[in-house]
């Protein structure tokens, strides 16, 4: 079977800049799969071009069968993925509540019904006690998580998460890896993301990729791909080891 | 830009509403009216716009009731309203004048203030004598309380090529070509409309090369006077406002335009204003407008009055037909001899005034409630005064025509 | 969600007791006052109409529209003209009038997102566009040009009651509005509490993050202008048949944009009252200034032919601002806080 | 048309239009670095205008002499606007702004109003009557002085963002804000003098214009879209794309008035900014957004 998500060489340059340059990879259903890479290595960059908010300049980005290379990112949500944004982008004037139901409203056509439904991501990521709150008052981890739960009301087959973990607490990170896990257990959810905390990495990927200066530099099984030489020069540094 | 307009009017709203609500204004106000004083309310433009002209009718309006009551006519008492160059804010304030209990409403200078408090006039039952205002509408729309002793724009035209007959024909130099430049607003496009559809009826000596049409609010006139020289015409025509009459001027003497003379039907370049701007420049136009008949007994003492009440102002056409309008409220009350609404508007229709002060032989209404007679006079800027040249029988002195060229003036 | 609900489901028992007092005073006012506040009272619904409609467009989908009058004069030009030159009742000119409208609120909005013209530059586009029109029907024979557009008077315009033709009393034109600026009311509450709604105010809030949730941003954008453009379209009608008489300067101005923009953004821009409350608040304040200018001129301290056209805008002006500074939610939503008349969103269903 | 009256049309326009292009810098510098679009532009131009119009009528000034004076009172009142009003609104939506320099605008035409009344008032110079003849060419010599008063007053300000030393901190706030603040400039203070130079430069711009143009309070709308229009097309932040948008416009009303119809003249300004607002929403010479 053909894989869920699968990424064929794309590219982008911005003024002449190389953000990524001929990237490739593949993701089956229902796996969760980790990219790493110092900052500016083209990470969120890939991120955008899958989700529709840039065109790559070459390559292909095909998803469930479909090529949907430069598509729109509300088609790209259309088709099957969510997001985060690395920088949170809550809708302020709007109640937490009301942030997720307008994702929920993707999927539900009836208000009242997406009300639920949003109501129950919410409680999903332990954000309920906070529904009412407006979600310009929300503190930093909890809009992370506001983020994550507006992703997921539009009822994704796979989800793309920008450094949700930035900022949290190390209890605060393993209780989203648990939400993590269960997500995919039990919805069968595919996951793909950006991660800095390398403990969520571990732990949640079965597979990680890692970037440097916009291109891969390895792919595989996360406790082998930290090893590789590659990874340690350019990456971690040879001193981490 | 129609932008100059604005400022006041952003106000949102114009007026009333809960405040007033709450005081139960309305009742208090109508039974004040009751009294012997016949109540009038003098509607002009303030501010806005046209505001210098309200301002000026306003003058005529104040002078009235004393200088009448003089003459034998009745009391009345003035309640002002200012439309603020607005004809939605002209509505609300005729209707707050009612309100306020007056008995006749006067005014408003413009053409689409007028229409709009005629039709609150005409709802309320209560008698409107236009000041000034040609829209032909106006008497065309079968208002049975609304008066104007006003010429049409039509009869304006008309009027203007008689006397421009009777000028050409006196000094014995006509052009043979001239340009008509108006200004692009109501009053301006309705005249120059007229001037253009009846010129063919009149046999004149000259044909009209070019018609050009300008904004209102330019802020600056040289193109529109490049394009006019650009004509070669002899003669210009101009139908303007008072703030283009100066720029154009100036621009005709900065661009080296010596014209046989410069035409004006209507206001702008006779206005006091005018010729305090440009001083010796400001002489030798002759506008072909509404007047006053400066040999009439009773022009004398509006002339004598205004002279006590602002020297050195000289009357002019806002100043004399809003007097007559006041003239001719003052005489139908006095035969009415009752505030009535009813009664007065019988008594306008009766109106018959011979002692009155624009030209023409006097006041008198035809069935749609216009004075066929009012006539136009031929003034010219003669240092600093409008003097009256034609007609022959309402006039002070020769006209000067060609005009003396720019570069030649003292 | 039942209507109700969607309606009226997030006011407080006090909040349903002061609107129902509320409508309850505005059916009864014409036979309460005199027919110059009724007047009055026309205008300031009509305004809170038009309020509405534009709300609609910056409060709801955030573009910042100052050329509205370019609709409003759409529909009343549309609608006079069809009536006046052709006999068409402007209950069918009506459809004319918001169809062409629509067209340019779509060709504007079109425009403006596919280009990306944002803000302020938004604005001065819209204003652009009036602006052109305004001058292009300067020049327009057939619509009468700079010398305006007449409806016809007749016996039945003064006192008659004439729907089909709008044609009738001030009380009628006063109903009419009511009845419209109702209307407007629940329209607006029925979209924004409906999935259009949570779009609108997403697409508001971030269209980015909208976007990515699978909203369609430049067609829920397009409905906004669309409908917002519509609506001011309808306003237009009810102008022209209650002036009788339109100008393009009175009626495209910039000015008459301006004025519409008031209400809203003094009574609370984004909220569906604060349009309303804008314009009941606006109006009075202008009186109050008038009246105490006459005030001073009848006192005599100051005289009649002394400068004061400047006063009552003066103060006008400081008034606002002082609001702008002061209020910059609009005083609507403090009032609703202070008076307790909406729920907190944890109480609503 | 003849040859005559496009080439004087042509003429004139070019030296209306950079009299335009100057009464447009205020704007643009304020746009450029405060990034408050100020609705209260023309109102300023206007009050400079009365304030040349005092000067002269007391002093005898000739309007051009006053240009420094006029300016200095000017930077005074944009100094004092900005720190004690709209200083207090930068965090607030577009509309807000708007709204709340239109209610200053209104309060400013107001004042002007009660102040100097509704009527046109001008400055009667000696030689405001005058023109120079070049071959085809009549050339009006306020006109000419206008634009070369302009030009000065224009290359004034292109020096003083160059080589002064606040003028160059003024740029460093305009083009990273949060860079500025970091490296110690004081943001609130340098806004408040950019508003204080934008509005002297009304001022300035106000003198100059008097001599074309009576003055009167309504005048000012019309000035503000005016320089909008100018700004836009220029490219908002741009000092040299004001000018230029200034005697685009210029030119542009010029030719449609002479070879067209006067009264159509404004519908080709707003056309011309519909058209750079479609193609090239940053003006002619502004920078690209990032």
């Amino acid at each position: 079977m053909a894989p869920l998500l699968q990424v064929e060489g794309v590219a982008k340059s911005f003024r002449g800049l190389r953000a990524v340059s001929d990237v490739s990879f593949a993701v089956e259903a229902k796996e969760i799969f980790g990219i790493i890479g110092p900052n500016g290595a083209g990470k969120t960059t890939l991120f955008n071009m899958i989700a529709g908010a840039f065109r790559p300049d070459r390559g292909q980005v095909q998803f469930d069968g479909r090529d949907i290379t430069g598509f729109r990112p509300d088609k790209v949500c259309d088709a099957g993925i969510g997001r985060t944004f690395q920088i949170v982008q809550p809708f302020a004037e709007l109640t937490v509540l009301e942030n997720v139901t307008v994702g929920a409203l993707h999927a539900h056509r009836e208000v009242a019904a997406a009300r639920l439904a949003a109501a129950d991501c919410l409680d999903l990521l332990e954000l309920g006690h906070r529904r009412h709150m407006h979600a310009s008052n929300l503190t930093l981890p909890d809009r992370k998580r506001l983020e994550v739960a507006r992703a997921l009301a539009t009822g994704p087959k796979l989800i793309l998460l920008d450094e949700v973990m930035a900022g949290l607490r190390p209890t605060e990170t393993d209780r989203m890896v648990v939400i993590l896990q269960r997500l995919r257990a039990e919805a069968g959810l595919t996951i793909v993301l950006i991660e800095h905390v390398m403990r969520a990495v571990m732990a949640l990927s079965d597979r990680v990729m890692v970037l440097h200066h916009g291109e891969k530099i390895a792919e595989g099984k996360p406790e082998a791909v930290v090893r590789d030489p590659a990874v340690l020069t350019s990456y971690l540094g040879g001193a981490a080891v | 830009m129609e932008l100059a307009t604005s400022r006041p009017r952003r106000r949102a709203v114009l007026a009333g509403g809960v405040a007033a609500l709450v005081a139960g204004a309305a009742p208090f106000n109508i039974g004040r009216a009751q009294g012997s004083k016949l109540k009038v309310g003098v509607l002009l433009p303030k501010s806005g716009l046209q505001a210098q002209i309200g301002i000026d009718c306003q003058r005529a309006a104040d002078l009235a009731p004393a200088l009448l009551k003089s003459k034998g006519f009745g009391d009345m008492e003035l309640v002002l309203g200012d439309t603020e160059t607005n004809p939605q804010i002209a509505r609300a304030q005729a209707e707050k004048l009612i309100d306020q209990g007056i008995h006749v409403l006067t005014g408003c200078f413009d053409s689409g203030q007028t229409l709009a408090a005629a039709q609150v006039c005409e709802q309320k039952g209560i008698p409107f004598v236009v000041n000034i205002a040609a829209v032909p509408s106006l008497t065309e729309q079968g208002f049975k309380t609304v008066f104007r002793n006003f010429p049409t724009g039509p009869m304006i035209a008309t009027d203007a090529f008689l006397l421009q007959k009777e000028m050409y024909a006196a000094t014995g130099k006509a052009p043979k070509t001239v340009v008509l430049m108006h200004v692009n607003d109501t009053f301006g496009t309705s005249q120059a409309d007229a001037i253009t559809k009846l010129i063919d009826k009149f046999d004149m000596p000259y044909k009209i090369v070019e018609r050009i049409s300008y904004d209102p609010a330019a802020r600056d006139l040289s193109a529109e006077v490049r394009k006019g020289k650009g004509t070669n015409a002899e003669a210009v025509w101009f139908i303007s406002r008072l703030n283009d009459a100066i720029l154009m001027t100036r621009e005709m003497i900065k661009q080296r335009w010596e014209p046989m003379g410069i035409i004006s039907s209507g206001p702008g370049w006779y206005e006091g204003q005018y010729m305090q701007a440009l001083g010796k420049h400001g002489d030798d136009v002759v506008s072909l407008v509404p007047w006053y008949d400066p040999n009439k007994p009773m022009s004398k003492a509006l002339v004598a009055a205004m002279q006590k009440a602002h020297a050195g102002l000289t009357v002019n056409t806002n100043h004399a037909h809003t007097f007559e309008a006041m003239l001719i409220i003052a005489d139908a009350y006095k035969r009415a001899g009752a505030t009535d609404a009813a009664k007065l508007i019988a008594a306008l229709e009766k109106t018959d005034i011979k002692d009155n002060v624009t030209v023409g032989p006097g006041v008198k209404f035809d069935e749609k409630h216009q004075n066929p007679k009012t006539r136009c006079s031929a003034v010219q800027n003669r240092g600093g005064k409008n003097l009256a040249i034609f007609p022959a029988e309402a006039a002070e002195t020769k006209p000067v025509w060609p005009m003396t060229p720019w570069s030649k003036r003292a | 969600m039942s209507l109700y609900t969607r309606l009226l489901g997030d006011l407080t028992g006090r909040g349903l007791a002061a609107l129902a007092g509320f409508v309850v005073l505005l059916v009864a006012l014409p036979s309460l006052v005199s027919s110059y506040i009724a007047t009055v009272a026309t205008i300031v619904l009509y305004l809170a109409f038009l309020g509405q409609a534009w709300n609609l467009m910056l409060g709801i989908a955030g573009l910042l529209s100052i050329g509205h009058a370019l609709f409003v004069g759409i529909g009343a030009y549309a609608s006079a003209y069809l009536f006046a030159i052709h006999g068409v009742p402007p209950l069918l000119g009506v459809l004319a009038g918001v169809a062409i409208a629509v067209a340019a609120g779509a060709l504007i909005g079109y425009l403006g997102f596919r280009f990306a013209i944002g803000g302020v530059y938004f604005a001065l586009l819209t204003i652009a566009f009036a602006e052109f029109t305004r001058i292009m029907v300067d020049h327009a024979k057939f619509l009468g040009g700079t010398e305006g557009l007449f409806l016809p008077v007749s016996a039945a315009s003064r006192h008659g009651f004439d729907l089909l033709n709008l044609r009738g009393s001030p009380e009628m034109f006063y109903y009419l509005i009511l009845a419209l600026a109702l209307a407007a009311l629940a329209l607006c509450r029925w979209l924004l509490t409906g999935r259009t709604g949570y779009y609108w105010r997403a697409i508001r809030d971030n269209p980015a993050a909208a976007q990515a949730l699978g909203v369609d941003v430049f067609r829920y954008r397009m409905y906004a202008a669309m409908i917002s453009a519509g609506m001011a379209a309808v306003g237009g009608v009810f102008y022209a048949f209650f002036y009788n008489n339109l100008f393009p300067e009175q009626v495209f101005g910039i000015e008459r944009s301006i004025e519409l923009t008031l209400a809203p953004i003094v009574g609370g821009v984004g909220t569906l009252f604060g349009p309303i409350f804008g314009a009941f608040v606006l109006t009075p304040l202008g009186e109050l200034f008038t009246a105490g200018v006459e005030w001073l001129q009848t006192s005599g301290a100051i005289g009649r032919h002394v400068k004061v056209d400047g006063v009552k805008p003066l103060f006008w002006g400081i008034a606002v601002a002082a609001i702008v500074l002061l209020r910059p939610r609009g005083i609507w939503p403090w009032i609703c806080d202070r008076l307790g008349l909406v729920k907190p969103p944890s109480e609503r269903s | 048309m003849d040859v005559e009256t496009l080439a004087n049309a042509l003429v004139a326009g070019i030296l209306t239009g950079m009299v335009y292009g100057l009464s447009a810098l205020g704007l643009s510098v304020i746009f450029g670095v405060i990034r408050i679009v100020n609705f209260a532009h023309g109102e300023l131009l206007v009050i400079g205008m009365f304030a040349a119009l005092v000067l002269f009528r007391w002093l005898g000034l000739d309007p051009l002499l006053s240009v420094p004076l006029v300016a200095a009172l000017l930077f005074v009142f944009g100094y004092l606007l900005q720190s004690l009003v709209i200083r207090r609104v930068a965090h607030l939506a577009d509309h807000m702004q708007f709204l709340l320099l239109a209610a200053i605008a209104i309060a400013m035409v107001s004042g002007c109003l009660i102040v100097f009344g509704p009527d046109p008032q001008g400055v009667q110079l000696d030689y405001a009557l005058d023109s120079f003849a070049v071959g085809l060419l009549v050339i009006d010599k306020t006109r000419l002085y206008a634009a070369i008063a302009a030009v000065l007053v224009a290359g004034l300000l292109l020096a003083f963002f160059k080589y002064a030393t606040v003028g160059r901190a003024i740029r460093a706030c305009a083009d990273n804000y949060l860079g500025a603040q970091v490296v110690g400039l004081n943001v609130g203070r340098l806004y408040a003098l950019t508003f204080g130079i934008g509005s002297a430069c009304i001022g300035a711009a106000g003198c100059i214009i008097l001599l074309l143009v009576d003055v009167h309070p309504y005048l000012a709308p019309g000035y503000t879209l005016l320089a909008f229009i100018v700004v836009i097309i220029g490219g908002m932040g741009s000092l040299f794309g004001a000018l230029l948008g200034g005697v685009l416009i210029g030119v542009a009303e010029a030719m449609a008035a002479v070879v067209i119809q006067p009264s159509l003249k404004t519908a080709f300004s707003f056309a011309l900014l519909i058209v750079v607002l479609l193609l090239r929403p940053q003006g002619l010479l502004g920078k690209a957004p990032h």
